[in-house]
């Protein structure tokens, strides 16, 4: 296929296949590295703490939390919405990036969605964890039982549920799909008879046939048609567990998409958070280069400028309402006792991705680490504005009260971050990080050696 | 490529100028006839604002692919570019409309005698000054940016100098931000502001939304329009499938967020935002449903196919009926509001649009007639024409 | 049965070249197995284009339906309760799940499918020829009926620049 | 009110007893023998306890929603005639602790008091309860209860107990010497009567009365004025305009239940009333009364009596034309015009313990013509009868070694006596030492003879609270513990062995019955009464001469001028805790303050001016006159140098709850001309380094300019009865919605609440909390505003925020028809009923708090912890308040299930009792009664502030108030659709 030369090769250093095979499958082999063992020690105390938090949740109640009266969800919605967020980076570069054919997406889709299950695994344990009676969470299924009685499909929350078991069975499916071939691949070379055997079995009988390449990439394309409104309906469902109230603050009409972009923002964000980081911890520069990161800038900058002005439409019609709860809620928001989170928000979601116009900023490494870890820091406290500085002051002021939270709370969120990496840092141990077959169907076209062949 | 430029055929002027005299007969039909000043404002606007819309698509659509570096669309470039041609025309109409007597009878927010205690909370943003200095500059930055970036694009059809390249995607970028506060904003001033005591935030991306499939669906009608007359022959199957997902992925992204905001305001139930949807719903129930079905369900179940987005003979009507599913949205976002109970359609609303259709249509030839339709010296030209794809 | 010969490119160009010239010569290419999917091979193979396509339509249909059906029923027969004053029969509020059921459904019942039909599914025992067929290696496999073809298939092979011809029974 | 037959649980055990001529076991035995014999035997539990009492499992068969095992209640042996099990009886009953009164109903399930109500047949508290009354019925199950009676600490019998007093007393009796009974004031006639019999056995026996809260400069004042010493009956339903100086009639002064009755009714302007009287408050701290006033003006307690001279003197000017010199800093000339205006019709009074005072006031109602007319001296009200110096003289005499012995009955000195360690000095110096206690306390340590009395809800006793005015308190429940009535106790050592129900009988019977003019025998006169609870002779007092007016020129020349700058202190009494009687009550305790919405502590109140002068903030410390430290909380409309701080804190003996809550300010009463003073000025104040937290439930205090509560004055809304809430109209106008309309074909529960009646006196919240097993959760809870409370009581502050108004409105539920947080739930667990009510099923709540977070009324309520220990784990109880043992667990509602952790709750609008009278109804074939239902909030309110009815029905009471044009919904433009209506609040101002 002919690519215009004005574009930037994606795969650097002449490859030929099997030195890609060979450098993508280099990080499964030999033990792991001493850092590795490392990362893996921090982040599974964090989860030891966070399993302690769970404890005292389930035990003592969300007493242990910094929850009140007025204040009815904080850190725990905060951080469901967070790792939900962050969820949606994985699916929106394979399936929507697909069908806007950005052929950039071949070299970090497979990490950006392997991100994307344990984050949804991470944001799903928060609305569990929430619940004041954990062990009748059941009842939240729709099943039949001596009652008769069913659940309320009015509620958001119960869309959640369908929402994020659709989302996370339609992903991880997506991802399974798209790892068999690579998987074959990892089968092939592996040298012992277990790893052989493991990998035969989850390679699930993969041989390249022409026939089944063929299928797989229709239903490839067709789970990514599927799969794309679905990562919209499900940051569009999040939001209306807002939007539907009638909590000023919450209830408005623009938060489904916003909410959405603010996902993908934040999704991209701790995707380039991790891969600028394991690109050069397991040697994939070439694979992962600066056009890619370069490229995921221009996204922050597009859901970063969106998400801003959803921040400034809402502002902006707080006042034009003339609703005077809207409009306090607002004014609270940028001047109230909360107003630090605010501004944090404000400076890390829209003031810092605009330093990506900037090509010398969106091509430096350290630059789009340090930003992307801003965005994630912002991202954060967005979800904390809107939920705390919204309750906190809503409409009768009888009961406005502040929050703080409490070591339990910290506990969960550091918990779900030491899982988080923990699952991670597994993942880059057992899988391929990089979708090797789709990098060979680009070498060509997109490689460094066939383009500088092409034009010599 | 043979088709380097074209000479507007007689036959189409004629037909064009015919439609502007339909147009111009309804107007004078509507003023003579009594259907009140309420009424033939309100058309007018409609009608500015819809093909002012459809005419900053074609710029958006070719700013979004600069800045993404597509390949594909650089086929149909052109389109896009001429449609922008429209929005010079649609200001000065525009501008008349408000100077003779239109914001009056448009807008209750301008009644400086009647005004209740939230027009007044507003008039800091809802005054008349402040109006026409945000229509200027709206006028102003999309008449400026849209000539920039004509002309920009003809002189890179030149010699394909990398150096255009750059500046098209520079100005596109300059665009994309100009638009996004602007689309938003113009929303809020020229059709929110009707229903001066309501609001949604999410109304400008659904008046955005609406555009972006009417934008689409129009650039697929002149593409037929083009190719009937035998014109864009490097245009292929694989082009006219992504023109016909976009106008699929478009109208799903429309009824979602159509969705989004009527779901919240029926969940939520508060007043001051149900009683939008109330009048529609109770005054104006057929064109309330009609809209779903007409930007949702037609497109939805004829479009689902691979096919059918390839064919024209699927392709074309569903535009067709896209285009008059978005007039009908638009219809009912301003008629209860500016006219209520006393709006109808008949001759004037008809007429006036295919008025300002026939206008349109002029504008956009004549200007697709001034430069090359094949922008063959596009450094992706080459790509877009190997374009293939599976699905 | 089950005789074959198996030979492998380098390079998928070379591979699509190959099978035009096999083709030409009347033989049947049974299979292709290559690392990733070369471009422009189902059209050189002469495949014809998926209907998993229209499992997941059909799939999703039947999701869509049974969720939306379902709360109707639940919501207007089977348990009508009236939460903050909305309707028993509350579209706007079916829509959320309606259509996660239609994309759950049309997702599983495509991809169950799309194993079923390739014969491939957990733990499931191929045969692999080439173990560099996932990685480098462009293979191609030419089924033989009578024994006599053999010699005729393996020259036609390497004439169309084959590698690695090998016969296997 | 419809007629239940009241009888006693004693007398039918009499009745058992009589027929089969032996003991009935199980019937005889006391609760607490009950108890300690099931813990004792092999194996049997708590559970089996309950279940002797029938306490039916339905309630935990239904708190778990996991099947569990089918547990038979073991039923009555022989059940008793009047007693269907799961079915309350209701007892008439009288409460009076020493200092307030209220006539009652004792709700009765199970054998067991679960709730007291207000008897509407009483002509004094007239069904109004408050919120102590309320509250009382958890001391009968307080865990620090005496529980048998005691000699030196050891545990007795009541034989060993009164063959050892008798002798003792004897001895004393034979040589001559004192004993002193030191009591409350008493209310009885046949204590008295039994006092006056033990008095007549030991002749030398003196009866001190010693009230905490004294009037005695009133009644001193009295008897300068009328030839007597005694507290007029008042009538401020009758006055137009109601002055008070500092007098809390609606919290703390003489009788605020009765005047919460009386005031209210002449502030109501519903049902064509259309007439309001004017109250205007002088005082230095805001309290209760001051909060409600029309006009509240900030007068420095040492200011108060030349202010009141100088009214005097206006008064004296305008009527006579004489003029005398003044010296009050506020002009009080208009004030007294105004009262001439509203000659006979108006009411002045004033809480001050001076003598002098008090007999200007006196003198101004005299010369404003107000005996006779909204003061009735014929009538006598009896619940102050101490005059202070008769105590300090005791005091003085017992350390001079002159009393030999001393019966301490419903009295702690030790505790609450300005000078405590002089009261302890002299008891240890009394030989003989008899408590007869029924809560413990810190004066009966100090005893050597602990002779636990009963708690009132065991006991027999009648009153006389105003002259005329009887009623009869009878024994809901058989003792608990091994205690012995008082009286019973008096009688038994002057050798009587007669029973006090029949002394008491006797006693009326001879005294009452015979002046009663009743066509029957006496046992059906006693019946009836027993049955209505009260007794009206419609006696006068006779002897009271005519009014005399006093020499007042000394005392309004001796007044000396004020020092401004001087700081004054304020003590005052609390509408919680009180006199300090009830800090161990849990209920009490986290009552937040209608003022300050503080709970679980006392502290100083102090002006915005007086803070920044020490350098002070909310939560800061600080000592006065060296005694705290106390919190300071920055109070608005406090007068500027003046400090308030509540009596009845910082309990030593009372038990776990009371631990270590506030500080005792009862050493800093000082005695004053022979009265005890809760005014002290030129204090010392001195900041201590530290900070102390204070746990208050409502941390805002401006409605925002939000219209939650709807204000007007009087003269605007005669002009227009909209007026104030004009914007109820446009929302009116603007509802549209997109939903059908539900049908609420039956009934449709709704509730109107007057906000010109309420006051704030919280009474509905402890009701609700009885009624509804609300936990109790503690301060550190609080803090974290975690409160329970299903009803709560939002106060605002409006105006200049020196001196601002205050607006209160009782928030409950809201019952909205378009609910907000019936969408959100996912589990179905909150739904609308087809009444109307919104429904919260308790065991299908999973606590995702979402509906909390979309309620916009903030009504909801979460467990946040185990507090009623209903979880599924065992060793995660939360109980800080002890409320959880299986004494106090007596008093939960078996009517209402407790909650498990991480259930949501709120009001139900009392559903168990809707459902009780729906049953009676179709039981008796008929239609509900308007009215006949009542919420726990709307039965024990005072004021009758809360209506509650079916609003399908046009000619309900809450109908007619819905319709009234005051009535306005809350946050209505929400279109939530309540059904809760409020009225406006129209306050009697000029402007």
């Amino acid at each position: 296929m002919y690519v215009s030369p004005i574009r930037e090769p994606l795969i650097k250093g002449n490859k030929d296949y099997s030195q890609v095979t060979k450098d993508i499958l280099a990080p499964m082999a030999g033990t792991p590295s001493k850092y590795w063992y490392m990362g893996m020690t921090i982040a599974g105390a964090a989860a030891l703490f966070g399993a302690w938090a769970s404890f005292m949740t389930v035990f003592y109640g969300i007493g242990t939390w910094g929850t009140n009266k007025t204040i009815g969800w904080a850190w725990d919605i905060t951080n469901f919405v967070w790792w939900v967020g962050i969820g949606h980076a994985g699916t929106f570069i394979s399936a929507i990036l697909l069908l806007f054919r950005q052929k950039w997406r071949t070299s970090i889709n497979r990490s950006a969605e392997a991100m994307t299950l344990i984050a949804i695994a991470c944001a799903g344990f928060f609305p569990l964890i929430h619940m004041g009676r954990l062990l009748l969470g059941f009842f939240i299924f729709p099943y039949p039982n001596t009652r008769a009685l069913w659940v309320n499909f009015n509620s958001p929350l119960l869309w959640d549920v369908f929402a994020i078991s659709t989302y996370f069975a339609v992903s991880l499916v997506f991802w399974y799909v798209g790892l068999i071939p690579d998987i074959g691949t990892v089968r092939d070379k592996a040298k012992d008879k277990i790893r052989k055997a493991i990998y035969g079995f989850l390679s699930f009988g993969w041989t390249g046939s022409a026939k089944h390449w063929s299928r797989h990439e229709t239903i490839s394309l067709i789970l990514a048609g599927l799969a794309a409104p679905l990562v919209l309906s499900v940051h569009t469902i999040v939001s209306f567990d807002f939007a539907t109230s009638v909590i000023p603050g919450w209830h408005t009409t623009i938060f489904p998409p916003y909410f959405v972009s603010g996902a993908i923002f934040s999704g991209f964000a701790m995707v380039l958070t991790l891969l600028i980081v394991t690109r050069k911890a397991l040697h994939l520069e070439d694979y992962i280069t600066v056009n890619h990161v370069e490229s995921m800038n221009k996204i922050i900058i597009l859901t970063g400028s969106i998400v801003g002005i959803a921040y400034l439409t809402e502002f902006f019609m707080a006042w034009y309402s003339g609703v005077e709860y809207e409009t306090y809620a607002f004014f609270n928001r940028a001047f109230g006792p909360y107003a630090w989170a605010y501004w944090i928000m404000m400076t890390c979601n829209v003031i810092t991705p605009q330093l990506f116009w900037f090509k010398k900023i969106r091509t430096n490494l350290v630059a789009t680490f340090i930003i992307s870890i801003f965005v994630n820091i912002g991202m954060w406290f967005e979800r904390f504005v809107i939920v705390v500085t919204s309750l906190h002051r809503d409409y009768l002021p009888s009961s406005w009260t502040m929050y703080k939270p409490t070591i339990v709370e910290v506990g969960l969120y550091v918990g779900t971050l030491g899982l988080f990496f923990t699952l991670f840092l597994l993942f880059i141990r057992v899988f391929p990080v990089i979708a090797i077959a789709e990098i060979k169907s680009v070498l060509k076209s997109s490689g460094e050696h066939q383009k500088h062949a092409d034009h010599e | 490529m043979e088709n380097q430029s074209f000479t507007l055929p007689k036959k189409l002027i004629n037909v064009a100028i015919g439609m502007v005299i339909i147009g111009l007969i309804s107007l004078a039909y509507g003023y003579f006839g009594g259907l009140g000043g309420e009424r033939i404002a309100a058309n007018l606007l409609m009608n500015n604002v819809y093909f002012l819309g459809i005419a900053l698509i074609g710029l958006f659509f070719v700013a979004v692919h600069a800045i993404a570096e597509s390949g594909w669309q650089v086929s149909v470039q052109r389109i896009g570019e001429a449609m922008s041609a429209f929005i010079p025309v649609a200001g000065v109409l525009m501008a008349l409309l408000f100077i003779l007597g239109g914001m009056h009878a448009l807008y209750e927010w301008t009644h400086a005698d009647h005004m209740d205690a939230i027009l007044l909370k507003k008039a800091a943003y809802l005054n008349i000054p402040f109006f026409s200095i945000r229509f200027a500059v709206y006028f102003a930055g999309w008449i400026v940016l849209a000539h920039l970036i004509r002309k920009t694009s003809a002189k890179l059809d030149l010699n394909g100098e990398i150096f255009y390249f750059n500046r098209l995607r520079m100005l596109s970028a300059l665009f994309i931000v100009f638009y996004a506060v602007t689309s938003v904003t113009s929303s809020w001033d020229w059709l929110m502001s009707i229903d001066a005591h309501w609001f949604s935030t999410l109304y400008g991306w659904y008046i955005f939304s609406g555009m972006l499939v009417s934008g689409v669906a129009v650039l697929i009608i002149i593409l037929f329009i083009l190719k009937r007359m035998g014109l864009m022959t490097h245009v292929n199957d694989e082009h006219v499938h992504d023109l016909g997902k976009y106008l699929f992925g478009f109208s799903i992204f429309w009824a979602y967020l159509w969705f989004s905001q009527y779901m919240l305001i029926w969940y939520a139930n508060i007043p001051e935002e149900t009683v939008y949807f109330y009048t529609r719903i109770n005054q104006f129930g057929t064109i309330f449903y009609l809209n779903l079905v007409l930007n949702l369900v037609v497109p939805l179940l004829l479009l689902m196919t691979r096919n059918s987005k390839r064919m024209f003979l699927v392709l074309l009507p569903v535009a067709i009926v896209v285009f008059i599913g978005h007039w009908i949205d638009l219809y009912q976002i301003v008629m209860p509001g500016a006219v209520g109970e006393e709006a109808g359609i008949g001759l004037l609303e008809i007429g006036l649009t295919i008025g300002y259709a026939g206008l349109f249509l002029l504008v956009v030839f004549r200007s697709l007639s001034k430069h090359p339709l094949v922008p063959k010296n596009h450094p992706l030209y080459k790509e877009s024409l190997e374009y293939h794809t599976n699905y | 049965m089950n005789k074959y010969i198996t030979a492998y490119y380098n390079d998928e160009e070379d591979l699509l070249k190959g099978i035009k010239q096999l083709k030409s010569k009347g033989i049947d290419v049974a299979d292709v197995m290559t690392p990733f999917p070369v471009h422009g091979l189902d059209k050189a193979l002469g495949f014809r284009r998926s209907r998993l396509t229209r499992v997941a339509f059909i799939g999703g249909a039947i999701g869509g339906l049974t969720g939306f059906l379902f709360q109707a029923w639940v919501f207007t027969k089977a348990y009508p309760l009236n939460f903050g004053g909305k309707p028993f029969f509350a579209v706007p509020s079916f829509i959320p799940v309606t259509f996660e059921m239609t994309v759950l459904f049309a997702a599983f019942s495509m991809v169950i499918a799309f194993f079923i039909r390739s014969n491939i599914g957990p733990g499931a025992k191929t045969i692999i020829h080439d173990e560099r067929s996932t990685d480098d290696r462009f293979l191609l496999v030419v089924d033989i009926q009578e024994d006599e073809e053999v010699k005729q298939v393996e020259k036609a092979l390497a004439e169309a620049g084959a590698l690695g011809i090998q016969f296997k029974a | 009110m419809e007629k239940k037959y009241y009888k006693s649980l004693e007398e039918l055990s009499l009745v058992i007893d009589q027929e089969s001529g032996q003991e009935i076991l199980g019937d005889k035995k006391s609760i607490l023998a009950l108890q300690t014999e099931a813990k004792s035997g092999n194996g049997p539990t708590r559970r089996d306890f309950l279940k002797i009492f029938g306490f039916t499992v339905a309630s935990a068969a239904v708190a778990s929603s996991c099947e569990q095992p089918v547990r038979k209640a073991i039923p009555y042996l022989i059940q008793p005639e009047e007693m269907v099990p799961g079915k309350a009886s209701y007892y008439a009953s009288t409460f009076y602790d020493g200092v307030d009164y209220c006539s009652i109903l004792v709700k009765v399930r199970d054998g067991r008091p679960i709730k007291i109500e207000g008897n509407t047949l009483s002509t004094v508290s007239r069904g109004g309860t408050s919120a102590r009354t309320q509250a009382s019925v958890l001391n009968l199950y307080d865990n620090s209860r005496h529980t048998k009676p005691a000699i030196k600490g050891e545990e007795t019998s009541w034989e060993q107990m009164d063959q050892q007093l008798v002798p003792l007393l004897e001895a004393i009796n034979q040589k001559g010497g004192k004993i002193v009974i030191l009591s409350s004031s008493i209310i009885s006639p046949s204590t008295k009567a039994a006092i006056s019999l033990f008095a007549s056995h030991y002749t030398n026996t003196e009866h001190v009365q010693y009230d905490v809260i004294s009037a005695s400069g009133m009644l001193q004042a009295n008897e300068t004025a009328f030839g007597k010493a005694f507290i007029p009956a008042y009538h401020f339903e009758r006055a137009k305009l109601i002055v008070s100086f500092d007098a809390d009639f609606l919290g703390s002064w003489l009788s605020p239940v009765e005047f919460t009755k009386q005031y209210t009714a002449n502030r109501k302007l519903h049902e064509g009333k259309k007439t309001m009287s004017r109250h205007l408050q002088y005082e230095g701290g805001m309290s209760l009364t001051g909060s409600n006033a029309d006009k509240r003006l900030m007068l420095k307690p040492s200011e108060q009596k030349a202010t009141i001279a100088t009214l005097y003197n206006e008064l004296v000017q305008l009527t006579t034309g004489t003029q005398n010199t003044t010296n009050a800093s506020l002009d009080m000339a208009p004030l007294a015009a105004e009262l001439l205006e509203a000659k006979g019709e108006s009411l002045v009074v004033c809480g001050s313990n001076d003598t002098e005072t008090q007999l200007l006031v006196v003198a101004i109602n005299a010369l404003l013509g107000n005996y006779g007319n909204t003061i009735d001296t014929g009538v006598h009200l009896k619940v102050r009868q101490g005059i202070d110096s008769n105590m300090a003289s005791l005091v003085d005499e017992m350390n001079a070694g002159a009393v030999d012995g001393i019966i301490l009955y419903d009295v702690n000195p030790v505790y609450d006596y300005p000078d405590r360690e002089k009261f302890i000095s002299g008891l240890q110096k009394v030989g003989l030492k008899i408590a007869m206690p029924v809560l413990n306390e810190e004066t009966s340590v100090y005893a050597d003879y602990i002779c636990p009395d009963h708690h009132y809800l065991e006991a027999w006793n009648d009153a006389e609270v105003k002259t005329g005015h009887y009623s009869l308190a009878q024994p809901a429940i058989r003792p608990i513990f091994s205690t012995r009535a008082a009286q019973e106790s008096l009688l038994a050592w002057c050798g009587s062995k007669m029973d006090f129900r029949k002394f008491i009988q006797e006693y009326w019977e001879k005294n009452l019955f015979p002046k009663a003019g009743f066509a029957g025998t006496f046992t059906a006169f006693w019946n009836e009464k027993l049955h209505d609870g009260v007794y009206n002779s419609g006696e006068k007092e006779l002897e009271v001469v005519a009014y005399k007016a006093p020499e007042l020129g000394a005392i309004v020349q001796n007044i000396k001028g004020n020092e401004a700058e001087a700081v004054d202190l304020d003590l005052y009494f609390n509408i919680s805790v009180g006199t300090g009687k009830y800090a161990n009550n849990p209920w009490l305790q986290e009552l937040p303050d209608p003022i300050t919405k503080a709970c679980w502590d006392n502290y100083a109140c102090v002006s915005q001016k007086l803070a920044d002068q020490y350098g002070l903030a909310d939560e800061s410390l600080i000592t006065i006159n060296k005694l705290g430290p106390f919190p300071v909380l920055i109070q608005p409309g406090q007068e500027a140098n003046t400090v308030s701080i509540a009596l009845g804190y910082g309990r030593e003996k009372a038990g776990l709850a009371s631990e270590g809550v506030g500080v005792n300010a009862y050493p800093l009463v000082t005695l004053s001309n022979g009265n005890r003073s809760f005014e002290l000025s030129g204090v010392t104040i001195e900041k201590v380094s530290g900070e102390y937290k204070i746990a208050r439930t409502q941390t805002h205090h401006s409605m925002e300019g939000r219209e939650i509560i709807r204000e007007t004055n009087l003269g605007a809304y005669l002009e227009d009865p909209k007026s104030g809430n004009e914007v109820r109209e446009e929302i009116l106008a603007h509802m549209k919605t997109l939903y059908p309309k539900k049908d609420y074909d039956g009934l449709h529960w709704g509730m109107a609440i007057d906000l010109n009646s309420c006051t704030g006196c919280n009474a509905c919240i402890v009701a609700c909390s009885a009624e509804n097993n609300v936990p109790v959760v503690g301060k550190e809870q609080v803090l974290k505003a975690r409160e329970m409370h299903w009803i709560r009581i939002d106060r605002y502050y409006t105006g200049d925020p020196e001196n601002p108004e205050l607006v209160r409105q009782p928030i409950m539920c809201q019952h909205c028809d378009n609910a907000p947080c019936e969408n959100v739930c996912p589990v179905a667990a909150t739904t609308h009923s087809n009444e109307g009510i919104n429904q919260m099923a308790y065991n299908r709540c999973i606590g995702t708090r979402y509906c909390n977070n979309n309620c916009p009324y903030k009504v909801r309520r979460f467990n946040f912890f185990d507090y009623t220990n209903s979880d599924a784990f065992t060793g995660n109880l939360h109980d800080t308040a002890n409320m959880e043992t299986d004494l106090r667990k007596l008093v939960l509602n078996p009517d209402v299930v407790t909650r498990a952790k991480g259930v949501i709750e709120k009001c139900s609008f009392c559903i168990q009792r809707i459902q009780e009278k729906k049953l009676d109804a179709k039981m008796e074939n008929r239609m509900l009664a308007d009215g006949e239902v009542q919420p726990a909030c709307a039965q024990s309110c005072p004021a009758d502030a809360i209506i509650f009815g079916n609003l399908n029905d046009s000619n309900s009471k809450v109908s007619k108030m819905f319709a009234d044009e005051r009535n306005y919904h809350v946050l209505e433009e929400l279109h939530v659709m309540p059904s809760v209506g409020y009225l406006t609040k129209v306050k009697n101002t000029n402007a």
